[in-house]
């Protein structure tokens, strides 16, 4: 499989606190791969980076051979990348409507296909297109994000937190949709704090703690890890 | 009821300048969190250099229908240029700067470009001809209308719903729409924030343009400090509406349009001012965040 | 500290000689000086120092003007009797007007201020209670007496506002040093935390408001005296912006910084009389030049320094 | 960074810089105390532009007295304060006399600095109590303004039989103070006002005003404010349908009244001095030309020439005298009688009361015509 | 019983963000509350310390009723908090930010503070000099006039803690004290909480390291949307399947 994007060396800091430090990984054309670890991590801040939501101060980010970290972030989005950012940050006094087509604002017209494809992802959405984001619930809110970041038709997709705040039923519905999403040729990046959930269906995995990656590997590895439990529950 | 109609009339021909003026000041206020002090005169610059190019039109023997309308393209085009540079150069080198430096950045672009106009045009008032719209009076059951008055409110209302239609349901609409509520995400979407902000100001100067000349052709009276006035008023229209809301700018400058002629014509014409302030004072107390304002509660 | 106690001695050195070494109309922009200085800091505890969005402070300085001229004038009572009275009327109102409007945010609060201020120039020109002259104003105000010293020569008077001025920047050094003046930055910097550590928001923000009034009022009074007249026009919402603009252009919070931010947005366009019809053109641009060239103000406001018991040793 | 810093050195430069000025010898200061900005800012400016233009005439025919005249001008923005710190600095830079300012604000607060320092005033504001206070220094090169109340009541009343008269007024010393007047000389004489208003200068709509007034239904709108408004307030009401007549006070006359008026200016009355062109001496026609050829264009207003005609008696007082002491040149102007000015023959009373006023009601007819319709005996 | 909680209910907009929530802190305990993000934890805090006013339930401090009364108030009867995303006085030194712990201690009023009186300096020297006692304690003290802004994350956290302390509260809150810590400060921090349980202080605590929780904590709550799901000391916690399935998940 042919990389997609890869990152070596990334720094961040925000004013003169350092978020992140010497992260090196890569994601592989059509994986999931997870980000997992404790809060302040830098999970977050990684995906912010991807997207040139933040200025990396050292290191390269590399996307399909071409290198984006000094890109704005409308940029980044037409070369392919999509970001479902924390927090679901739907625009909560327009339409469930207006937000998808939001989504899809680097594309020349609205793509019927994809249109369809995301009310057939959510259905919940199609029903309430007319409605205000705002008042939709977290679930709803949630498979907005997903879907308004999916109308720009990324060839990579960074979720964080899909799960966030939501019941494990619904947590269930999103998961199954983001292998579904998969299925059809998008490559996933995701930070999820359901770690367990999210790595049995991902392919590979990264733990992150306090700014750095501490450990790698396939999801078979990272559950049979005692690490990963560490890094939740921390060390018996 | 004849003398209370009249004002009423009076009142949504001069509401709907506000109203243009202060959708100016909304649009600029949703996105940016700017006062832009120096929208009002802008608007009377609008007046002045439509005066000119009319003046220029005559000169060269165009009919008055063509000298009308080469005034306002002319002068449209000309105020949404200088929104967008004013934009360049007073604020967008203060974008991360404490926003009180940018509101002195406003208030000085407000003093230069008033006294530029000073400077351009002199200190007289300068006078729009009289004959350019052709003054038609109606007396409808003792209430008298004239064809310059319906010809700014048809218009207002044109261009107010033109803009409605623009912002709710075209891309750059929502865009813009979409960038007032959380420019982080907006940029997610793929949208150019920078460029959405240099729209903003072109469209804000231009409806500001409009409301500009509406009051060259309708007062016929220019001075170079005029702006002021105006910009306080349709200010305060956007206050009331619930600024950062552009349906509540337009509410805004009609509701401010008909207060206005009600106390003074009701109440006091000598306190007519401090009375539209305790208004909005009072509108403030109550309602915070203006008539369709939305209130925004802060993460913890 | 020391060198800023050098520096400030060294100040109002110049100042004390200053009248004997120009002509009678720049001693009066020096007096004019000291007054505004002495509002545009009554205005930073609310602006800089407790960070609310106020743009009407020349009601206040226009209530202590009015006062002292309305009681001198009309009551025939001394100016040196007025001055507390101004002081405390202009006090009162200043807790009455933020009373309401003190929850609201940012840019509305400074609606609201401009609202009192336009109400307030509307009562002066509408001759309320029949009290304020109209649009004329009232004149022949009187000069105080001090320990039998007549306070109506022009230097006199020049005296008398820089001793007013000291007295303000001791008041604000007192401040900026006290429980007080730490309850405002607090609430200026956090709200949310500064009300978790028991900072009464509403008692502090009004009191910023009453002390602002009422320092503001003081050097209305002496204002009033200066020129022996007052009119409406001084105390319009134009003025108001002016001393919000000294404020932020200077440094909020900053005693050296206000002060330069009076001398650059009030002295300097006097020697710019020569050129009348340029001269807001070029101020207006050079305005927008400072707060971008100067974003935090001229001279910013530098926190940390602290009691020597407390730095020294270890 | 550092191109920032040296931006900032040079912005503080371009202040500093600023700061000059020049004393010469041998010459005799007149002051210019005028609006040059501000809302009259043409009135002050056309002020300065006629003293400006008098004096090189006469350093042109050698000065006075063998020295040549130099002009001080200060900007008084039409406030008192702006007055009171132009009184100051003229009174420091060494002028023997001050001409103007336009509005009686200003006028009143420099008046005790100028008598103080036995600098000679001369000014074209209007407010009666400006020669009530027994300076010396101070002559009024125009009318008062209860000369022009008593000359309007009669009018309205004994001319025109106007049974119910509306007043306006704007917020200014001046325009409160003739309205207030003008009540009260209607009063006197029997006059019924039915309503007395105030309008914002600079406001624009009148509408709301001019609305409650057609319910009043009255027979005449008089307006004792500025041109700038007193066109509108006509345009507006002619707009309403409000079939009253309108009669201006001198601050209406002016060109700029019957371009915002357009065609409702036909059968405005206005009550003035009489207007710079129809003014019937020579020394006016004169003054015009010169001013038209060296400035383009025609002096904002009769004020202009009320000025000029103070510039012109001091200057007559200073070559009669041989002296530039002011307090000869006072007691000299004190008595001058029936000099020959540019708006009439000068006569200053003994308290600096210009005597004798000329005012007229004029009405237009063909849109900017005049014709005398009343005249005082 | 220092702190007691009884079915606490708070909405945000039709969204339920703490459900029925009950429990209680006893005098000098140290008590975790646990749970995924999203769980309502700083939401009970913010209840807490009456930065939100619950809707429903009551909440008693040191015997008093203190549901729905201002922050001001609460902070006097001696609760003091630290925040999930630091919340200093950002131009402000290490010691000014500090010495707004003391600002319900100093006894001085405004005009004191106005015309300095000899109670002025009395108080101010007394309240410098106790903010000196904890600089000291956390090691600041190099640091004393530093602004606040310009130091690393850790120091940050530790002037907060210092802040909090210098109010000398009966309550101490913690919300994830540890979050952005390196494994050395984190264990300082761990040393620190001890010396502050040694003052007799009661401490309520947030926090995602879990290492560090079960080190300290001696009774845990554990929260899920809005809802207590389980409660006990570390071990059992740690061993509890539903505890385990909120923070992994279910599959």
């Amino acid at each position: 499989m042919e990389t997609i994007l890869q990152i070596t060396d990334l720094e961040v800091s925000y004013g003169s606190v350092v978020a992140l430090k010497d992260i090196t990984f890569n994601v592989k054309s059509g994986e999931i791969v997870v980000l997992v670890g404790a809060n302040g991590a830098g999970k977050t801040t990684t995906l912010r980076a991807i997207s040139g939501l933040v200025k990396p101060k050292k290191g390269e980010i590399i996307f399909e051979g071409k290198r984006i970290d000094h890109l704005h972030p409308h940029k980044i989005v037409r070369l392919g990348i999509s970001h479902a950012p924390e927090g679901r940050r739907i625009f909560g006094t327009l339409t469930v409507y207006e937000n998808l087509m939001l989504g899809a604002y680097t594309q020349k017209q609205i793509d019927k296909n994809t249109l369809e494809w995301i009310y057939n992802l959510f259905p919940r959405l199609k029903e309430r297109s007319k409605q205000l984001a705002g008042t939709l619930s977290g679930g709803e809110q949630q498979m907005l994000a997903v879907g308004r970041a999916l109308m720009s038709k990324p060839k990579l997709l960074l979720l964080d937190e899909p799960s966030l705040g939501l019941s494990p039923a619904l947590t269930k519905i999103i998961f199954d949709t983001v292998k579904q999403i998969r299925n059809s040729g998008v490559t996933i990046l995701m930070v999820e704090q359901n770690a367990k959930a999210a790595l049995k269906f991902a392919n590979r995995g990264y733990v992150l703690e306090v700014g750095k990656i501490v450990l790698s590997g396939t999801s078979e590895e990272l559950l049979s890890s005692q690490k990963v439990v560490e890094a939740y529950l921390g060390r018996k | 009821m004849e003398i209370f109609l009249q004002q009423i009339v009076n009142g949504l021909a001069i509401g709907s300048i506000y109203a243009l003026v202060a959708i100016g000041y909304t649009m600029v206020y949703g996105v940016m969190k700017l006062i832009n002090f120096a929208h009002g005169d802008l608007v009377a610059l609008a007046a002045y250099v439509g005066l000119t190019v009319l003046m220029q039109a005559f000169g060269m023997h165009l009919s008055n229908l063509w000298a009308v309308i080469l005034m306002f393209t002319v002068t449209a085009m000309f105020i949404s240029l200088f929104g967008i540079i004013l934009e360049r150069l007073a604020y967008r080198p203060l974008r991360k700067a404490p926003r009180l430096s940018a509101v002195v950045s406003a208030l000085g672009a407000s003093l230069a470009i008033e006294n530029g106009i000073m400077l351009i045009w002199g200190p007289n008032i300068k006078v729009f001809p009289s004959n350019i719209f052709p003054s038609t009076r109606w007396h409808i059951s003792g209430v008298v209308i004239n064809s310059t008055q319906i010809a700014i409110l048809l218009l207002s209302i044109i261009l107010m719903i033109a803009l409605y239609i623009f912002i709710n349901r075209t891309k750059i609409g929502t865009a813009i729409r979409a960038s007032a509520i959380d420019q982080d995400a907006a940029k997610l979407m793929g949208i150019n924030v920078n460029g959405i902000i240099i729209a903003i100001f072109a469209l804000g100067s231009f409806l500001g343009s409009i409301g500009g000349l509406f009051i060259g052709i309708y007062y016929r009276e220019l001075y170079f400090q005029m702006g002021w006035i105006y910009g306080l008023n349709a200010f305060i229209a956007a206050i009331i509406g619930g600024i950062g809301n552009i349906p509540g700018a337009m509410l805004g400058g009609m509701l401010l349009g008909i207060f206005n002629v009600l106390i003074a014509g009701y109440v006091s014409n000598t306190w007519s001012e401090a009375l539209t302030f305790a208004l909005l004072i009072i509108i403030l107390i109550i309602k915070p965040t203006g008539i369709l304002g939305e209130r925004v509660a802060e993460k913890v | 500290m020391r060198k800023n106690l050098v520096w400030y001695i060294l100040f109002f050195t110049i100042a004390v000689i200053y009248p004997h070494f120009v002509d009678p109309s720049w001693v009066d922009i020096g007096t004019t000086f000291a007054l505004y200085s002495v509002v545009a800091l009554s205005q930073d505890i609310v602006l800089g120092k407790a960070g609310m969005f106020d743009m009407g402070h020349a009601t206040f300085f226009g209530i202590g003007a009015y006062t002292a001229a309305i009681l001198n004038t009309v009551y025939n009572i001394p100016i040196i009797y007025t001055i507390p009275i101004a002081i405390a009327l202009s006090a009162l109102f200043g807790i009455i007007i933020s009373w309401p409007i003190i929850h609201l945010r940012g840019d509305y609060l400074l609606v609201a201020t401009i609202g009192f201020n336009i109400i307030f120039y509307q009562a002066l020109q509408n001759n309320l209670f029949g009290l304020t002259g109209g649009p004329n104003g009232i004149f022949g105000i009187g000069a105080p007496v001090i320990f039998g010293i007549n306070i109506s020569s022009q230097r006199a008077i020049y005296y008398f506002a820089w001793f007013i001025l000291l007295i303000t920047m001791l008041i604000i050094y007192n401040i900026d040093k006290s429980k007080l003046g730490r309850a405002f930055h607090y609430l200026r910097e956090s709200e949310i935390a500064a009300e978790s550590f028991g900072v009464n928001k509403r008692f502090y923000k009004v009191l910023a408001f009453a002390l602002g009034a009422g320092v503001a009022s003081l050097a209305g009074v002496i204002f009033a005296v200066q020129y022996a007249a007052v009119s409406p026009e001084t105390f319009n919402f134009t003025q108001s912006v002016l001393f919000f603009t000294i404020v932020i252009v200077g440094g909020p919070s900053s005693i050296p910084g206000i002060l330069l931010g009076t001398f650059v947005m009030f002295v300097v366009p006097q020697f710019f009389r020569e050129f009348a019809t340029a001269r807001y053109f070029v101020f207006g641009i050079a305005m927008i030049l400072t707060m971008i060239l100067r974003p935090q103000g001229i001279w910013p406001a530098k926190f940390g320094k602290l009691p020597k018991y407390l730095t020294k040793e270890s | 960074m550092k191109l920032k810093n040296l931006l900032w050195v040079v912005v503080s430069l371009i202040f500093v810089l600023s700061f000059s000025s020049s004393y010469a010898a041998g010459v005799i200061k007149i002051g210019v105390q005028a609006p040059i900005t501000g809302p009259f800012a043409n009135e002050g400016q056309g002020i300065d532009n006629a003293v400006k233009m008098l004096v090189e005439q006469q350093n042109a025919k050698g000065g006075l007295l063998g020295k040549k005249l130099e002009v001080v001008t200060c900007d008084d923005e039409g406030t008192a304060v702006g007055g009171a710190i132009c009184a100051r600095k003229l009174v420091n830079d060494g002028v023997i006399a001050v001409i103007g300012t336009y509005s009686s604000t200003p006028a009143e607060s420099a008046e005790p600095i100028y008598a103080r320092a036995g600098v000679l005033q001369t000014s074209d504001a209007t407010a009666d109590s400006l020669t009530k206070h027994g300076y010396w220094t101070f002559f009024r090169n125009s009318c008062p303004n209860s000369a022009e109340a008593t000359f309007t009541a009669d009018f309205l009343v004994k001319k025109m039989h106007f049974k119910r008269i509306v007043v306006l007024s704007d917020y200014s010393t001046y325009s409160s103070d003739l309205a207030d007047a003008t009540v009260a000389a209607l009063k006197k004489i029997g006059g019924n006002v039915i309503y007395k208003g105030k309008i914002q200068a600079g406001s624009q709509n009148f509408t709301p005003i001019l609305t409650k007034i057609k319910a009043m239904n009255p027979d005449v709108i008089y307006f004792s404010g500025y041109y700038t408004d007193g066109g509108l307030i006509r345009a507006q009401q002619v707009a309403l349908g409000i079939k009253a007549a309108f009669v201006g006070g001198d601050s209406n006359d002016n060109p700029e009244f019957f371009k915002l008026a357009g065609k409702s200016a036909n059968g405005v009355y206005m009550i003035n001095v009489p207007r710079p062109d129809i003014l019937p001496y020579p020394l006016a026609k004169e003054f015009l030309r010169d001013y038209q050829a060296k400035y383009h264009m025609m002096p904002p207003s009769i004020w202009t020439l009320f000025n000029a005609d103070g510039l012109r008696a001091i200057m007559y007082a200073i070559e009669k005298t041989k002296t530039t002491d002011t307090k000869k040149l006072a007691a000299f102007l004190h008595n001058l009688k029936n000099f020959p000015g540019i708006t009439g023959p000068i006569t200053f009373t003994k308290d600096g009361e210009r005597a004798g006023s000329r005012f007229m009601a004029y009405e237009i007819y063909n849109n900017n015509q005049y014709k005398v319709v009343y005249k005082e005996d | 019983m220092l702190l007691q909680l009884n079915n606490v209910f708070k909405t945000f907009g039709g969204i339920v963000a703490i459900n029925n929530l009950s429990f209680e802190v006893r005098n000098n305990q140290i008590l975790g509350l646990i749970g995924p993000n999203g769980a309502g934890k700083t939401t009970v805090f913010n209840c807490i310390t009456g930065i939100y006013k619950p809707e429903k339930g009551t909440i008693y401090f040191d015997g008093k009723n203190i549901t729905g009364l201002k922050p001001h108030v609460i902070s006097k009867l001696g609760i003091a908090r630290t925040f999930q995303t630091i919340r200093l006085f950002p131009s402000m030194s290490v010691a000014e930010n500090i010495m707004a712990g003391r600002h319900t201690k100093c006894r001085q009023t405004w005009f004191d503070s106005l015309i300095r009186t000899p109670k002025y300096f009395k108080d101010e020297k007394e309240n410098w000099l106790k903010i000196k006692y904890y600089i000291d304690l956390l090691k600041l003290s190099e640091y004393t006039t530093s602004i606040v802004s310009s130091l690393p994350y850790g120091l940050q956290r530790k002037v907060e803690i210092a802040r909090a302390l210098a109010s000398e509260p009966k309550l101490l809150i913690l919300d994830e004290p540890a979050a952005g810590l390196n494994n050395k400060e984190t264990q300082e921090l761990v040393d620190l909480i001890y010396q502050i349980k040694a003052m007799g202080i009661t401490i309520l605590l947030i926090e995602h390291d879990m290492d560090m929780m079960m080190s300290l904590a001696e009774y845990i709550i554990v929260m899920n949307f809005g809802e207590k799901i389980a409660e006990g000391i570390p071990s059992e916690i740690q061993s509890n399947p539903q505890v385990i399935e909120a923070y992994l998940g279910s599959e």
